[in-house]
């Protein structure tokens, strides 16, 4: 930890980078924290409960400026910044990306390259709670998957957390916002709700990294984060990724292969 | 408030006779924004077309919209219609009563609720069209063609002789090709320098073309039209505007022993030289990696003959810019050669050949002087085998596809030599005898026939050699799989045609896609076989796939002819059916996040990178932009665009929407 | 409806200019017969067709919609209807995860020689449609609003 | 009004009479792993355990979407059909902390400002609010330091505080609530003379409104909203689990010539709130959007109508995803 201050503030006092995105203790749990100076840099934290996904913040103009920023990421965050990346929206000039890693060491990116390597250590694993509702679901007929959704559908009020947690929602102008044609209803309700969150799936599809975060800012607990989740973890082998390590290949539906299955197709 | 005039055709009673035109009529005159609705015997007719014109007019329409047959086949004519009278074209749609609706239904209530419906989906369309103007994109009227065989050779002729300008770019020191490495040409055995020199020649002096030897394409960028070509001229070390061709320098270089590409390995060469004696430029290159100066720094034995002090040791290479509006690629092909066939054991055994290198020893400026002889021991062949397939047609060897040319040059080195050797005797081992073209059948019965050429339907399994002699070992599946096995003195491999090597860089260069083998792709394989999904790229020649040379010669006409239509205007005339990223006022600019996926989904490379930049000329952000000229229309970045900020004119969102939800508002 | 006791679907079908489109002019050309049911919207490309129209077809009352454009390697774009087939694969994936009744979506390749193939086509989705009855199940949600409903109240 | 004692038999019992009086009940019921109001027919089913609902109760006068008018057009001739307050049912809102009841005021008091809003009006004239005092909170709990406490008894028209017993005290506040007793007055018996502090949780104050609003009066252009917003995300979380927020949107749900008005919820922290057709948007940054929430809610409320626009239920810092704590931020507002 001291090593992350001293380095952050050293990086801030050198003025190699304008900002520092990082975690500081919250009021419940750790939350994000914007270090400009060598002194706020003091109340920075990093560990396991630190679970923002920060890379969230660097797509936002308003905050990050046009100086180089650097970033406190964890294995979730790392992997969101590389599918930024792989999205056009990241320059390697002006990101600075720090981590712990298992041995307590701090480590520093600044290519796609050396963060693709550093992630590739980490399998994506299935969560608890994850696998519980996951099971369930597939314990259902399809009637009963469609009266489980609904009912947890009927309970989105249309915050937009789920989107705006996210860090590849970076659009500024969303699908839901658009009125010629008004493609999605913008009112809550449980349809309208149940179109807004197949179209996030559809989105997300090849570019979800299952960081978890839309699930976690969802104030009614929708497990949305499971949609996406599954979708990635199912569409991985179907076209080719590998799910949570962003390549630079294209994504999953602007690309194809000749012997993409077709079973289905009459 | 819209406007619409809509039209229902009876299609004589084509479709009245199954649909109740009135009714069909008389509800859509009572729906929202229609202004007019008539039925009439033939919408298609003069005074059907008359209708239409005068209730533009009269009621002053703002769309139009024809019930009557498949869009695909009338709707240029209404289109036309409309535009006569001054409403812009892409304000007429069609509904398709006839093909998908009169012709399909039996008569009913059903079938004229079906066709309301059909009438309203396009009412509801209309309401949403935009008008819009046809694409115009400037053409600059010069062809680059890439590649100088006789794939490049035909194509620039072609063009040149339009009257047009053609920049002609070849990466060996003279243009020519395989062709000019062969010595008689199937089914005729006439010789092919004989044929071709005339025309190398004739594209050396064409005013009409600038040609480049010994330069390679560095980078095309653009589109249809507006091409800017970078072309990277390789250091020749001999300045051309002095050297007189007089050769002395080739005859006092003392590297001689480097083997002639040429000669297809089977002769040498010299490290300043001139790759034949017919070569256009008839002028000699040094090969910088073979000549003694360039490896130890000291000899210069071709600077001190040289009368007129020709050699520039310390030129370096060149990279020109030219502007073209459209470019052929002619690059050509190469043959499967050494290691590929150990069994057979080319690249072990001096005396198996590949055809290529049998070419060469029958040629009359081969290292033989046309006369076929060993390359172990000088002996002439009594015994030869050939064998067809080698590697073609054979997925165990990643060839799955026929070489298409072999067959016919094998029956032709067999009949040279049965020419050229009286007592020799013959062997062709092949899989089937292609011989579809005019005359090949013949030539091959000829081969067979008069020639005595003994042809045995098999594989071979094994060359190896054996006192001296290469023995054969195969089978003849016509006698019910009998071993065969040949004592020959020499055997030659009818190679597979490949991809030139490099092949897929220049095609990512240039964004043209490529087949699993690295040929080009064509368009579209029966109706767009010269042009390439890249608008204003165009193929000629075994670059697109293995062809002969009456193929190549016609392909390279058939490509010409389609920069010559290109290069008839001074502007290139489009369908305006292509996509648009939208543009708003600042702050926000476009929608537009630059993500770029839809550049990864567009087949057609149409999709740029557009700098916003502030008036101070920083930079605010990179959206993408489509570029029209090369844009065709699919709509495929329209789905695949996440905040809707691309859509397609013609078919836009609201559009489609509209349409869609037509048929459900009851 | 011509009848009060035969069940009579909605159904959209969204079909590319080339291949389907054409291929359905030839089964008029040649005089096959078919339901009236489906109604055809056309698109220059499978690849032009957004999944969202699905989604809209079925909440607006459609209660089937069929997918048809060229089969692969035939499609005029080289590559709109690979793009396509990957989309509806990630699309079916994700509707039946949410319980939405994907056997009302029917996608199909019909070339433009295939004339008969879109009549049985229309005639097979229709009669299927019809045996699994309208998709209220989706249709019914549409109208929550009219319910006055609270939290989790469907 | 009148104070009265219930037991814990009485209170089953008239809560089943008040189901089978044919009137909605809304109750806080645990379920999915979150507390929040359900329609519920035995008091068995009613929630115990929790310290608050995570939606506030606003969406029973104002809902997440309701329908204004509709329409059709025929022939050329448009028929319109408004919205009827004859088809609002009678509604029961059942423990109810005083803080979500508090909210009603504030509320109303946007909807009633400069003209009367039939929808909400026609909610609040069909709802009787019972609601419980609290004997428990968290520390994002602070009703007590914007005018409230754990037995504020604004918006209830019953207010019942739990005793040891299971019984309670219910003090009836309202005709309404008086109206409610009356579905069968039998449970209820003369007061015990009960405390009601005793039952109520202790919950210092944390901050002066007055010092907070003295603030604010000279905080517009201050850098304090940037720092507090920088982590904000911009979603809507904390304005639709507020019992007081109230921003919304009017959609058109169009299908043919047929269509619906509708007002639906919004938020003030979304970026498009307040943007502008032609790209211009007066609150550009997120620091801005911030600033209006906190500025709407302690001072322009305030002033223009004479009500806080916070009840202290502490629900925005806890549904927040990156943990902006209304208390935290005022608290260091009020003490800069």
């Amino acid at each position: 930890m001291e090593k992350l201050r001293g380095r952050a503030a050293a990086l801030l006092a050198d003025g190699s980078v304008a900002l520092i995105i990082g975690y500081e203790e919250g009021t419940k749990r750790p939350r994000p924290l914007f270090c400009r100076n060598s002194e706020s840099t003091k109340k920075l934290i990093f560990d396991s409960r630190c679970i923002n996904n920060l890379a969230v913040y660097i797509t936002k103009k308003e905050l990050v400026g046009k100086d180089r920023i650097a970033v406190t990421a964890s294995i979730s965050t790392l992997r969101s910044i590389l599918q930024l990346y792989v999205e056009n929206q990241l320059s390697e000039e002006k990101l600075l990306v720090l981590t712990v890693d298992l041995n307590g060491e701090l480590r520093e990116f600044v290519t796609f390259d050396e963060i693709s390597a550093y992630v590739a250590q980490f399998e994506l694993k299935r969560g608890e709670r994850e696998q519980e509702i996951l099971s369930k679901i597939e314990g259902m007929n399809r009637e009963e998957r469609w009266k489980f959704w609904l009912g947890e559908m009927s309970h989105c009020f249309k915050c937009y957390a789920c989107r705006s947690a996210c860090p590849l929602c970076y659009c500024s102008k969303c699908v839901v916002e658009v009125n010629r044609p008004q493609w999605i209803n913008p009112w809550p309700a449980p349809l309208a709700n149940m179109e807004w969150h197949i179209n996030r799936a559809m989105h997300m599809v090849g570019r979800c990294t299952a960081c978890g975060a839309c699930g976690d800012a969802c104030p009614v607990g929708i497990p949305i984060d499971l949609i996406t989740r599954k979708m990635m973890k199912d569409m991985a082998p179907e076209f080719g990724y590998i799910p949570g390590q962003p390549a630079k290949q294209g994504n999953a539906l602007s690309s194809w292969k000749l012997d993409d299955r077709e079973q289905f197709i009459r | 408030m819209s406007k619409i005039g809509v039209f229902i055709c009876h299609c004589g009673e084509n479709i009245s006779a199954t649909v109740d035109v009135e009714r069909v009529s008389k509800e859509i005159g009572g729906m929202e924004g229609v202004a007019h609705a008539i039925d009439y015997k033939y919408m298609c007719s003069d005074p059907g077309q008359t209708f239409i014109k005068e209730a533009v007019k009269k009621y002053d329409l703002d769309g139009v919209v024809v019930g009557a047959c498949s869009p695909r086949m009338h709707e240029p004519t209404f289109r036309r219609a409309c535009a006569e009278s001054g409403l812009n074209p892409y304000l007429c749609e069609m509904a398709n009563l006839r093909e998908h609706c009169s012709w399909v239904h039996e008569k009913s209530e059903e079938t004229t609720d079906k066709a309301i419906d059909l009438v309203k989906m396009l009412v509801e369309k209309v309401k949403k069209n935009k008008p819009l103007d046809s694409i115009k994109v400037p053409v600059t009227k010069r062809a680059l063609v890439i590649g100088g065989g006789i794939a490049g050779i035909q194509a620039s002729l072609d063009i040149a002789n339009t009257g047009h300008q053609v920049i002609l770019i070849e990466k060996d020191p003279s243009i020519g090709g395989h062709m000019s490495q062969l010595s008689e040409t199937f089914p005729t055995l006439d010789c092919s320098q004989c044929i071709l020199t005339p025309r190398m020649v004739e594209v050396a002096q064409h005013p009409n073309i600038k040609l480049y030897t010994y330069a390679e394409l560095e980078s095309l960028e653009g589109f249809i039209g507006n091409f800017t070509a970078k072309i990277r001229l390789k250091a020749k070390s001999v300045n051309y505007s002095t050297c007189t061709g007089c050769g002395a320098c080739i005859q006092k270089c003392p590297v001689k022993k480097i083997p002639s590409e040429f000669n297809a390995g089977l002769g040498t060469r010299t490290a300043i030289y001139v790759p034949f004696p017919q070569a256009v430029p008839n002028k000699p290159v040094i090969d910088r990696v073979n000549c003694n100066y360039y490896k130890r720094g000291a000899c210069k034995i071709c600077e001190k003959t040289c009368q007129v002090g020709s050699i520039e040791w310390d030129k370096e290479d060149e990279i020109i810019t030219e502007q073209v509006g459209a470019v052929v690629l002619a690059t050509g092909f190469d043959v499967k050669g050494a290691d590929f066939f150990p069994e057979y054991g080319y690249g072990k055994f001096k005396d198996v050949l590949t055809g290529l290198q049998f070419e060469r020893l029958a040629s009359a400026s081969g290292p033989t002087f046309g006369e076929i002889r060993r390359p172990s021991d000088g002996a002439i062949p009594k015994k030869i085998v050939f064998i067809a397939c080698a590697g073609s047609r054979d997925p165990a060897k990643g060839i799955p596809y026929c070489s298409k040319i072999c067959c016919m040059y094998t029956a032709k080195h067999a009949m040279l030599y049965q020419h050229k050797v009286h007592d020799g005797e013959s062997t062709v081992f092949y899989m089937d005898i292609r011989a579809g073209g005019k005359n090949y059948e013949e030539f091959v019965r000829r081969a067979i026939e008069e020639d005595t050429v003994n042809y045995i339907r098999g594989r071979v399994a094994r060359v190896y050699e054996k006192n001296g002699k290469l023995i054969v070992k195969g089978v003849d599946t016509l006698l019910g799989g009998e071993q065969v096995e040949i004592e020959a003195d020499m055997v030659v491999l009818a190679t597979a045609g490949v991809a030139n090597c490099g092949s897929e860089q220049l095609a990512q260069k240039l964004h043209v896609s490529y087949d699993p083998y690295h040929f080009f792709a064509e368009a579209h394989p029966k109706l767009k076989p010269v042009e390439t999904n890249t608008a204003g790229i165009f193929l000629a020649g075994a670059c697109q796939a293995p062809k002969d040379i009456p193929e190549t010669v016609g392909m390279a006409s058939g490509a010409a002819v389609k920069v010559a239509a290109l290069f008839s205007n001074d502007q290139l005339v489009r369908e305006p059916v292509v996509a648009v990223v939208n543009r708003l006022a600042p702050p926000l600019y476009s929608t537009c996040v630059g993500c770029f996926m839809c550049e990864t989904a567009c087949p057609y490379n149409a999709i740029e990178h557009e700098e916003i930049k502030g008036r101070d000329g920083s930079l605010i952000r990179t959206i993408a932009r489509v570029n029209q000229g090369l844009c065709q229309g699919c709509g495929t970045c329209v789905a695949f665009c996440r905040s809707k900020s691309i859509d397609i004119q013609g078919y836009t969102n609201e559009q489609v929407y509209a349409e869609v939800m037509s048929l459900l508002n009851d | 409806m011509s009848s009060n006791t035969v069940f009579e679907p909605k159904i959209i079908a969204f079909v590319c200019n080339w291949c389907t489109y054409a291929g359905a002019d030839l089964t008029g050309t040649s005089r096959l017969k078919y339901a009236t049911n489906v109604k055809i919207v056309r698109f220059p490309c499978t690849g032009r067709i957004d999944f969202l129209l699905l989604l809209k077809s079925f909440a607006q009352g459609a209660d089937g919609v069929i997918v048809s454009g060229c089969h692969p390697n035939d499609c005029h774009y080289t590559s709109g209807n690979f793009h396509a087939r990957r989309r509806w694969i990630a699309f079916r994936a994700i509707l039946d995860l949410m319980g939405v009744d994907i056997r009302r979506i029917q996608y199909s390749w019909v070339s433009a020689a295939e004339g008969s193939k879109w009549a049985d086509l229309v005639n097979n989705t229709v009669s299927e449609i019809r045996a699994l009855g309208p998709y209220t199940e989706y249709q019914q949600v549409a109208d929550y609003l009219e319910k006055g409903g609270y939290n989790g109240e469907a | 009004m009148e104070t009265k004692y219930i037991n814990i038999s009485g209170l089953e019992q008239w809560f089943d009479a008040i189901s089978a009086s044919g009137k909605r009940i809304y109750a806080p019921v645990s379920a999915r792993g979150q507390v929040d109001f359900m329609p519920v027919k035995h008091l068995n089913e009613v929630a115990k355990e929790y310290i608050q609902t995570t939606q506030s109760v606003k969406a029973s006068v104002y809902p997440k979407a309701e329908v204004l008018f509709s329409y059709e057009k025929v022939h050329g001739k448009v028929n319109l059909t408004d919205f009827d307050p004859e088809s609002v049912s009678e509604t029961v809102l059942w423990k109810v902390h005083p803080c979500d009841a508090a909210g009603f005021k504030p509320l109303s008091a946007i909807f009633n400002w400069d003209t009367t809003d039939k929808l909400i009006n026609a909610h609040l004239l069909k709802t009787t609010v019972v609601s419980y005092s609290c004997a428990t909170a968290d520390e994002s709990c602070f009703c007590t330091s914007v005018n409230g406490s754990p037995g504020n008894v604004s918006g209830s028209d019953i207010q019942l505080t739990i005793l040891s017993d299971g019984g309670a005290i219910a003090e009836i506040l309202t005709a309404k609530g008086e109206a409610l007793v009356a579905l069968l007055p039998g449970v209820f018996e003369a007061d015990r003379g009960d405390k009601k502090e005793k039952y109520l949780v202790d919950l210092p104050a944390k901050f002066s409104l007055e010092e907070v609003n003295a603030k604010l009066n000279k905080a517009f252009n201050s850098t304090v909203w940037k720092e507090q917003s920088e982590r904000c995300i911009g979603c809507g979380a904390c304005a639709f689990v507020c019992p007081t927020c109230a921003c919304f949107d009017i959609q058109e749900d169009t299908h043919g010539s047929k269509g619906r008005r509708i007002r639906c919820w919004d938020a003030c922290g979304f970026a498009l709130f307040t943007m502008h057709t032609s790209g211009h948007n007066p609150r550009e940054h997120q620091s801005q959007r911030w600033r209006q929430r906190i500025l709407h809610k302690f001072s322009y409320m305030p002033e223009r109508l004479s009500v806080v626009g916070c009840t202290g239920c502490g629900r925005c810092s806890r549904a927040c995803p990156v943990d902006m704590n209304i208390l935290e931020h005022i608290t260091s507002i009020a003490e800069q």
